[in-house]
């Protein structure tokens, strides 16, 4: 009985540190983000596009997937706006490149996510998790996080999986 | 109690602390996150596995352009999905660091390491024009390739270089089991053959390390676990006969030490108790076997038979002396052996490295004859040949004719069998008989780490204005090249691999490129068409193909119009082409060629599987058309002549034989000379207080043994002795405990050519006078992993030969060991 | 299809398709009698055979599952509605363990029923492999040797034989025999050889002993594929076979009616008969002028596949003794008039050939077992012939298509 | 719910450590230096454990393959003061990498020596980066990991099967050690499934467990080979 009580109190220490921790790095580390083509969402929604027209592997693969060159092409092969940043697709692509888009959603290399499974088997919206980003005309400038705190309210409400490595890998 | 809980969970606790903080920063590093980025496109590319000549079937999972994994095709009739540990460590090849980035030219003297980047054209420009000016001055014949892989079209398409160039130095080094002079003396073939090892009863393997370094070793155990727990009926009985407890005397059912080079004696008494208490296949012997009794040749000479020479002279009484096997053990394995039919006798380097090779393969074999197992099921399948499209004829032109019409470099006459045999050819390349090599390809073979005499090869390299060596790493004899043209890893290539003879089945596996190159390398095949384009005239003409895939393409369409076999297919649909082929139908399966290579790139290959066994006419090519206990074929190369049948591998020049030596067995004449029997192999020097014969194996992880050792592989190395990342010697426990050698400690082993420093490890599987040293360790190649880590065994042995193969025989090295 | 399927949902896509069938088949109906049956491709039903995981229970040539019976052996001299009656007799137990096991029953189309039973029926069409030792005594017994060299021995009459080391099918040892035949007999009669007949397994056993002794292997090896029975109808009459033969009555009246031979005839023993009837075929030819037919390629296989199928086809079943069947078989209780269980059987759109009632019964084996179970009536099995006058009874109530239709 | 178990027969196990490879490429194993394999530090969830017994002429060399046997009451959870290792309803022992403090009270608990302690962090050489496992973290220095029967391919294999609409069968999770063994000497699926090749196999009678009498209840099951019922000792 005692024993388990030390645990508790060694436990609540380790998680008080560890948060610290975190919170540390996590205000430090943040870097601004700068993609290389000012990609409007907000425009592509608009124009009817659906989210997994460009996150092609959305449905069933584990990540959503990002545009190639090419496929940008199949509707900017020739100019759609009179927006400049455009003209940056067409480079990339008479230069054979792929467009190094960056990288906004990081997850720790503990956790195991899975698109197919939300949006495939689970029938999630984009925007349970993704909110406002098909309203942006901006590419966001920091990182999105998650917090394991979003990932559980929402697995206890849905009765999902609890289990640790069911996300921890 | 409690509170010393309490203490242990605190301490416990701000220790994790501490940790914990740095841990957190490692694990969420701030990166480009493009080198992080992973889209997560996951797919799966079939292709085949070249890390040994098994040619198992491998797919490989490819996610976001990067190889992550490496599994078994489940189709492939080899592998069944399975995959040995060298082939899962094929991703530490692809991306090993020391991968050699494109082109180099030595700038220094050989082995200066003074190596400058150039570019491809530069590259094929240099080695194009020296073998064009070679052309010009008639001297064409001083090219050598030494083709280290032997098989398939990248061989064929060496020959023809060679052919067309007009040189006869095309040597395929591809590793063998030492068991070909047999195969070739009593059979007549010039291929290796296949075992039916499903349907034996019995296996009596002479060295044969079935499960480790044979040819196939997923096929052979697959083939082992099926044997053990799968196949109706009895377990089949598994034999090992040799001087250490390998990984297949592990795992045997029996293991019979003996003495080094002593294993044909053992197969001779075995074979006197059959014949003497009459166990043999009487039926088969007087059916298909030559020379068993006495006989009277057509000018009325009368001939010793195989019978009246082993009743002579191969007592087990006698022979229990040779070998060290106890009479009574050699008389019961002889009638179980017998009585166990389908029963196999198998043999392998553990057997033959000596210099008594060929006779002692010739014993082995001898007794699948006796127990009727060539040709019927349970023993012995004769290779078929795969229906490649043969390429279109090349035009020759003089210089190419007059070139290949020279003597071969290093065919010493002395050795009748030395197509069967890989001989050493650092003598010849020394000394420069019977005229100087020029220019030296080397094609996935590094002698100068395999050589017994790396002083003499390495001096022989630097006679050579030119060697140049397509291997992807800086291997020994890379680094005493002049140029190297790094090839891709089988990972980013195309070819066929025909994979090696196993269950008499031919099978076709394709290797396709699952990841773009990685760096600025070629495939051979690519080179090799560019180089001879280089040289021009007849040389250009004879390559007419784009690149060596599309010279696959074209011969894979032989393969298609054969009407055989099938691609590769579920089992059962397997098994309907094996069930139709034996009734002697085929059912096509593909509308078109395009439909045809589709699939099988789809599917891994193609294959045919064995259907039928008594096709005498194939298994023995011999003169007698019999298994011949008396070897036509070796008396009439002994005698000088040149034989009629089954001549040996395509431009092979045999000339009139001068006798062996008479240590040998004496004259021409002697009939023991083409029979089976017994010589005691030839020792090396002794040192003084040599009590100890060095025996040489290869460690398990390292089967196929490429120029890259992985890490993975490196720390798994001997777990039977708890060794990691370094050579070990393996002492009798008994022996050792006399020597007051201790586990771990350091001794020296030497040899009358010198010495080297290693951790003795007391082993039960050692007999007390051999001591065990691993081979395939000790290069001295750059790079983290393999440079200096352990030794290799094969530089204080001393270079002896097989007589009638010229096979190199490192196996017997009298050895002293003591304390460092 | 699972079992576990509502009994509801499975009546009603039933019948569906079955209106689905019907409307489509309409005008074939008319005119199709049961006799005429549309050969199934045997090598689609090879893969139907795979696809529905038949091999996970039957072997075929002791090969595969074990848990149902040896199908090439079952399937030996049976006619297509033979065969039917028999997968249909035997579906209830069929079913019970593949639901023990867990495995799903397959459902299968007209056309793959058809090359299902096809295939099945093929199996029979090749030998088993020949025995060399066997063949080595027919060799010389026979008096081959007597003309033709095999390995390094033999007569030098005829040509050498090490040229078919590569032949793997006796049946092209069988045509290379029918085309010289006529020369040969007459060489055989001037060397005073009689001629010899060829039975049973001879001709597997002698090509057998020819790879054996052989000593010549390039190529290695050269199959044959399996006739197309469609082609060796072509055959038939091109080669002019049919001025003289006849199949089922249709053809010349000379010589026999080569559908009526033994139905468990496997290909290379129909070769065999070929050729020792060759004096007195050749001898009625001459009289009636007509040349020898010479085969190529396989042009043999397909012949003889066109004869082993029209032999396994099916006659025309008895009307009297099916509507008996309809009724001591129970059918009567659910399908007859007053049943009101199962549908109307004269309305069913399979009764266009036996293959789409054997598809249509299949699919709803699994239904009809619990109705049957439930009604305590034992399942009906058919044996012999009677699948086939039990449809022709059926086939006999038939209505107008006009009002099936409706 | 399932209870995943592995069968190895030792019967024909030949040694031959294609499972330890196969595992140290799918789950992002770092290997060790010679220094720190000197030291015994080397990582190997599955490792092959060479036994030795009798003596020169007769000597018998055994191998037996030991992965973390997921005992049903693993004395390494007990013990762990931040439960970042437990046992998850499927009867498989989680390792939780973000929790665990390094303390290696629970390598010292496994009787079984499965569990292993990052000495240092874990490096590779900039060119092996790429064939990381995307599935598997990379674990950092100061935490104890441990086989997982490759857990996460169940999760995948999970979401296909649901993807497809059908149950999970046996042939749809598998490790990596027992997708690779040439020998087929390694059986993986539901020990709760009477029809499971792996319930079948449990009631050979040369079934047994490891240290069966701490109670551990490990869900790896052993086949002897021969009579052989082994002895463990390392």
């Amino acid at each position: 009985m005692q024993a388990n009580k030390f645990r508790i109190i060694g436990l609540v220490l380790v998680a008080g540190l560890l948060a610290f921790t975190w919170l540390r790095i996590g205000l430090s580390k943040s870097t601004e983000i700068r993609q290389p083509i000012r990609f409007n969402h907000k425009k592509h929604v608009q124009g009817g596009l659906e989210c997994s027209g460009c996150h092609q592997t959305v449905k069933d693969q584990a990540t959503a997937g990002r545009p190639e060159t090419s496929l940008c092409m199949t509707c900017h092969e020739a100019s759609v706006t009179k927006n400049p940043e455009e003209n940056l697709i067409r480079e990339y692509a008479q230069r054979h490149e792929e467009i190094p888009w960056q990288r906004v959603i990081k997850l720790p290399d503990h956790v195991f996510f899975s698109h197919r499974r939300h949006v495939s088997t689970e029938k999630l919206d984009c925007t349970s998790c993704h909110e406002a980003i098909g309203q942006s005309s901006e590419p966001p400038s920091r990182p999105i996080k998650f917090s394991m705190d979003s990932c559980l309210a929402c697995h206890q409400k849905m009765k999902a999986s609890v289990d640790c490595v069911a996300c921890h890998k | 109690m409690q509170r010393r809980n309490f203490i242990k969970l605190v301490g416990g606790t701000t220790a994790g602390l501490a940790l914990t903080s740095c841990a957190t920063r490692q694990t969420l590093p701030v990166k480009d996150p493009l080198s992080e980025w992973r889209a997560g496109a996951e797919q799966w590319i079939p292709s085949t596995c070249l890390q040994c000549p098994g040619g198992c079937g491998i797919q490989a999972r490819i996610v976001d352009g990067n190889v992550i994994k490496l599994e078994g095709n489940p189709l492939h009739p080899i592998n069944n999905g399975r995959l040995c540990q060298v082939g899962q460590a094929g991703l530490q090849v692809l991306y090993h660091p020391d991968r050699l980035r494109g082109p180099m030219i030595q700038t220094g003297k050989k082995g200066s390491g003074q190596w400058q980047r150039l570019s491809w054209t530069e590259a094929i420009k240099t080695v194009g024009g020296r073998l064009r000016e070679m052309r010009s001055r008639n001297a064409s014949h001083s090219m050598m390739l030494w083709d280290g892989y032997g098989s398939g079209l990248m061989s064929a398409l060496f020959q023809r270089f060679a052919e067309v160039y007009g040189s006869p130095n095309y040597c395929s080094y591809a590793s063998g089991d030492g068991m070909a002079p047999a195969y070739y003396a009593e059979q007549g073939l010039a291929n290796p053959v296949g075992y039916d090892l499903e349907n034996a009863n019995y296996i009596l393997s002479f060295g044969c390390d079935l499960l480790g370094q044979w040819r196939s070793p997923v096929w052979a155990q697959r083939v082992y676990g099926y044997l053990r727990q799968e196949r109706p009926g009895p377990k089949a009985k598994l034999v090992q006969v040799e001087p250490r407890l390998s990984l297949t005397a592990s795992r045997a059912d029996e293991w019979i030490p003996v003495h080094p080079g002593a294993q044909g004696a053992l197969a001779l008494a075995i074979a006197y108790v059959l014949i003497r208490e009459d166990l043999y296949a009487a039926d088969y012997v007087s059916q298909h076997t030559f020379g068993f009794d006495d006989w009277t040749d057509a000018a009325g000479r009368r001939h010793m038979g195989f019978k009246s020479l082993i009743l002579k002279e191969y007592r087990p009484d006698d022979v229990a002396g040779i070998t060290g096997v106890p009479v009574d053990t050699i008389i019961r394995i002889a009638k179980e052996f017998a009585q166990h039919r389908p029963a196999l006798a198998i043999g392998g380097p553990g057997a033959t490295m000596f210099s008594n090779g060929t006779y002692t393969a010739m014993a082995i074999h001898a007794l699948n004859a006796l127990v009727g197992g060539i040709g019927a099921p349970g023993g012995y399948f004769s290779q078929r040949e795969f229906p490649f499209k043969p390429f279109s004829p090349a035009n020759r032109d003089a210089i190419a004719q007059k070139g290949c019409s020279m003597p071969r470099l290093g065919d010493d006459e002395s050795h009748p069998l030395i197509s069967q045999g890989r001989p050493d050819l650092s003598e010849a390349l020394l000394t420069e008989t019977p005229y100087p090599a020029e220019v030296l390809f080397l094609y996935y073979a590094n002698p100068l780490f395999s050589t017994l005499q790396p002083e003499k090869l390495t001096k022989a390299f630097e006679k050579i204005p030119l060697v140049v060596s397509f291997s992807p790493f800086m291997d020994e004899s890379a680094q005493h090249a002049d140029i190297i043209l790094p090839d891709h890893t089988y990972l980013e290539r195309w070819q066929d691999v025909p994979a090696a003879p196993t269950s008499g089945a031919i099978v076709l596996g394709m290797a396709q490129p699952v990841i773009k190159p990685l760096y600025d390398t070629l495939h051979t095949g690519d080179a090799l068409m560019l180089i001879g384009r280089e040289i021009g005239g007849s040389v250009k003409e004879a390559f007419p193909w784009q690149d060596f895939k599309s010279l696959l393409v074209e011969s894979v369409q032989g393969v298609f119009e054969a009407k055989r076999g099938s691609v590769f297919t579920e089992s059962f649909e397997a098994e309907n082409v094996r069930q139709l082929a034996k009734r002697g139908w085929w059912i096509p399966t593909h509308s078109s060629f395009d439909d045809f290579w589709n699939d099988l790139l789809k599917k891994g290959g193609w294959w045919e599987p064995q259907d039928s066994f008594d096709e005498w006419g194939k298994t023995f090519q011999t003169p007698s058309g019999k298994f011949e206990f008396y070897s036509q074929l070796l008396a009439a190369k002994l005698a000088g002549l040149t034989p009629t049948v089954g001549a040996g591998a395509p431009g092979r020049r045999i000339d009139a034989m001068k006798p062996l030596p008479a240590e040998m067995g004496g004259g021409a004449d002697s009939d023991k000379m083409v029979l089976p029997h017994y010589e005691a192999p030839k020792s090396s020097v002794a040192k003084d207080g040599s009590t100890f014969y060095l025996n040489v194996f290869r460690p398990e992880v390292l089967v196929g043994g490429g120029a890259a050792i992985p890490p993975w592989l490196q720390e798994i190395i001997g777990p039977h002795v708890f060794m990691k990342w370094d050579s070990w010697v393996e002492i009798n426990p008994a022996t050792a405990q006399k020597l007051e050698i201790n586990d771990g400690d350091w001794i020296w082993v030497e040899s009358s050519k010198g010495r080297f420093r290693v951790r003795a490890k007391p082993y039960p599987g050692t007999m007390p006078n051999v001591i065990n040293v691993p081979y395939g360790l000790g290069h001295t190649m750059p790079g983290e992993w393999a440079n200096q880590r352990g030794v290799n065994p094969l530089l204080i042995m001393e270079g002896k030969s097989d007589p009638i193969s010229g096979m190199a025989a490192p196996g017997l090295t009298p050895v002293r060991i003591y304390k460092a | 299809m699972y079992l576990k399927k509502g009994k509801a949902a499975l009546l009603m896509a039933g019948c569906v398709g079955l209106l689905a069938l019907l409307f489509l088949a309409a005008p074939a109906l008319r005119s199709q009698s049961l006799r005429e049956i549309k050969l199934g491709n045997p090598l689609e039903g090879r893969k139907v055979f795979e696809k529905k995981g038949c091999g996970h229970c039957h072997s075929v040539w002791g090969a595969r599952g074990t848990l149902g019976p040896n199908l090439a052996k079952v399937a030996s001299g049976k006619t297509l509605m033979q065969l039917t009656g028999l997968f249909w007799s035997h579906s209830p137990k069929m079913l019970t363990v593949m639901q023990q096991r867990g495995i799903a029953s397959p459902s299968f189309t007209p056309e793959e029923m058809s090359g299902l039973m096809a295939y099945l029926q093929y199996l029979n069409y090749f030998d088993e492999p020949g025995s060399a030792v066997e063949g080595e005594k027919t060799f010389s017994q026979k008096g081959c040797n007597k003309c033709h060299s095999l390995g390094k021995t033999g007569g030098t009459v005829g040509p050498p034989l090490n040229k078919y080391a590569s032949v793997m099918s006796p049946v092209t040892i069988a045509q290379a025999m029918w085309n010289h035949g006529l020369k040969m007999s007459s060489l055989m009669e001037s060397h005073n050889v009689a001629r010899p007949n060829i039975r049973n397994r001879e001709m597997a056993n002698l090509l057998a002993y020819i790879r054996s002794a052989a000593a010549d292997m390039k190529p290695d090896r050269m199959y044959m594929a399996p006739g197309e029975p469609a082609k060796g109808k072509a055959l038939f009459s091109a080669k002019g076979c049919i001025r003289c033969h006849s199949i089922r009555g249709s053809g010349g009246k000379v010589a026999p009616d080569l559908a009526k031979g033994p139905a468990d005839q496997s290909v290379t023993e129909i070769a065999s008969a070929m050729w020792n009837h060759g004096p007195q075929m050749w001898e009625k030819m001459r009289s009636m002028g007509i040349a020898v037919a010479q085969f190529s390629g396989n042009e043999m296989a397909d012949l003889i596949a066109y004869l082993y199928s029209s032999r396994r086809a099916d006659s025309p079943g008895d009307i009297a003794k099916g509507k008996t069947l309809f009724t001591t078989k129970g059918c009567v209780q659910c399908h007859g008039a007053a049943g009101t269980i199962g549908p109307d059987l004269s309305r069913s759109a399979a009764l266009v050939s036996p293959m789409h009632l054997g598809a249509a019964m299949w699919n709803h084996a699994s239904t009809m077992e619990k109705i049957v179970a439930e009604q305590g009536i034992a399942w009906p099995k058919f044996g012999g012939d009677e699948m086939r006058d039990l449809v022709q009874y059926v086939l006999s109530l038939r209505k107008s298509p006009a009002q099936g239709a409706q | 719910m399932p209870k995943w178990g592995m069968v190895i027969d030792l019967d024909k196990c030949t040694g031959c450590q294609a499972c330890v490879v196969a595992c140290k490429t799918e789950n992002n194993i770092p290997f060790s230096t010679p220094e720190q394999a000197e030291m015994g530090r080397t990582i190997s969830w599955i490792e092959i454990i060479p036994i030795m017994e009798g003596e020169y002429p007769r000597p018998k060399l055994r191998y037996l393959p030991r992965p973390c046997l997921q005992c049903d009451h693993p004395p390494c959870i007990k013990v762990c003061p931040v439960y970042a290792t437990y046992r998850n309803p499927e009867g498989l022992v989680g390792q939780v990498y973000s929790r665990c403090i390094g303390c290696r009270y629970c390598t010292a608990a496994c009787p079984y020596t499965a569990k292993y302690f990052n000495w240092s962090a874990p490096t590779w050489a900039k060119e092996f980066e790429p064939c990381l496992n995307p599935d598997v973290s990379k674990r950092p220095k100061g935490v104890v990991e441990k086989c997982t029967f490759c857990h996460h391919r169940l999760q995948k294999a999970k979401e296909k099967v649901k993807a497809e609409g059908r149950e999970l069968k046996d042939e749809d999770y598998v490790p990596a050690c027992v997708q690779t063994c040439p020998a087929g000497a390694m059986y993986f699926g539901d020990l709760d499934n009477p029809n499971s090749k792996v319930t079948q196999q449990t009631k050979s009678p040369r079934a047994f467990r490891l240290l069966e009498e701490l109670g551990t209840e490990p869900k790896v099951i052993y086949l002897t080979e021969g009579e052989w019922h082994g002895a463990y000792r390392k």
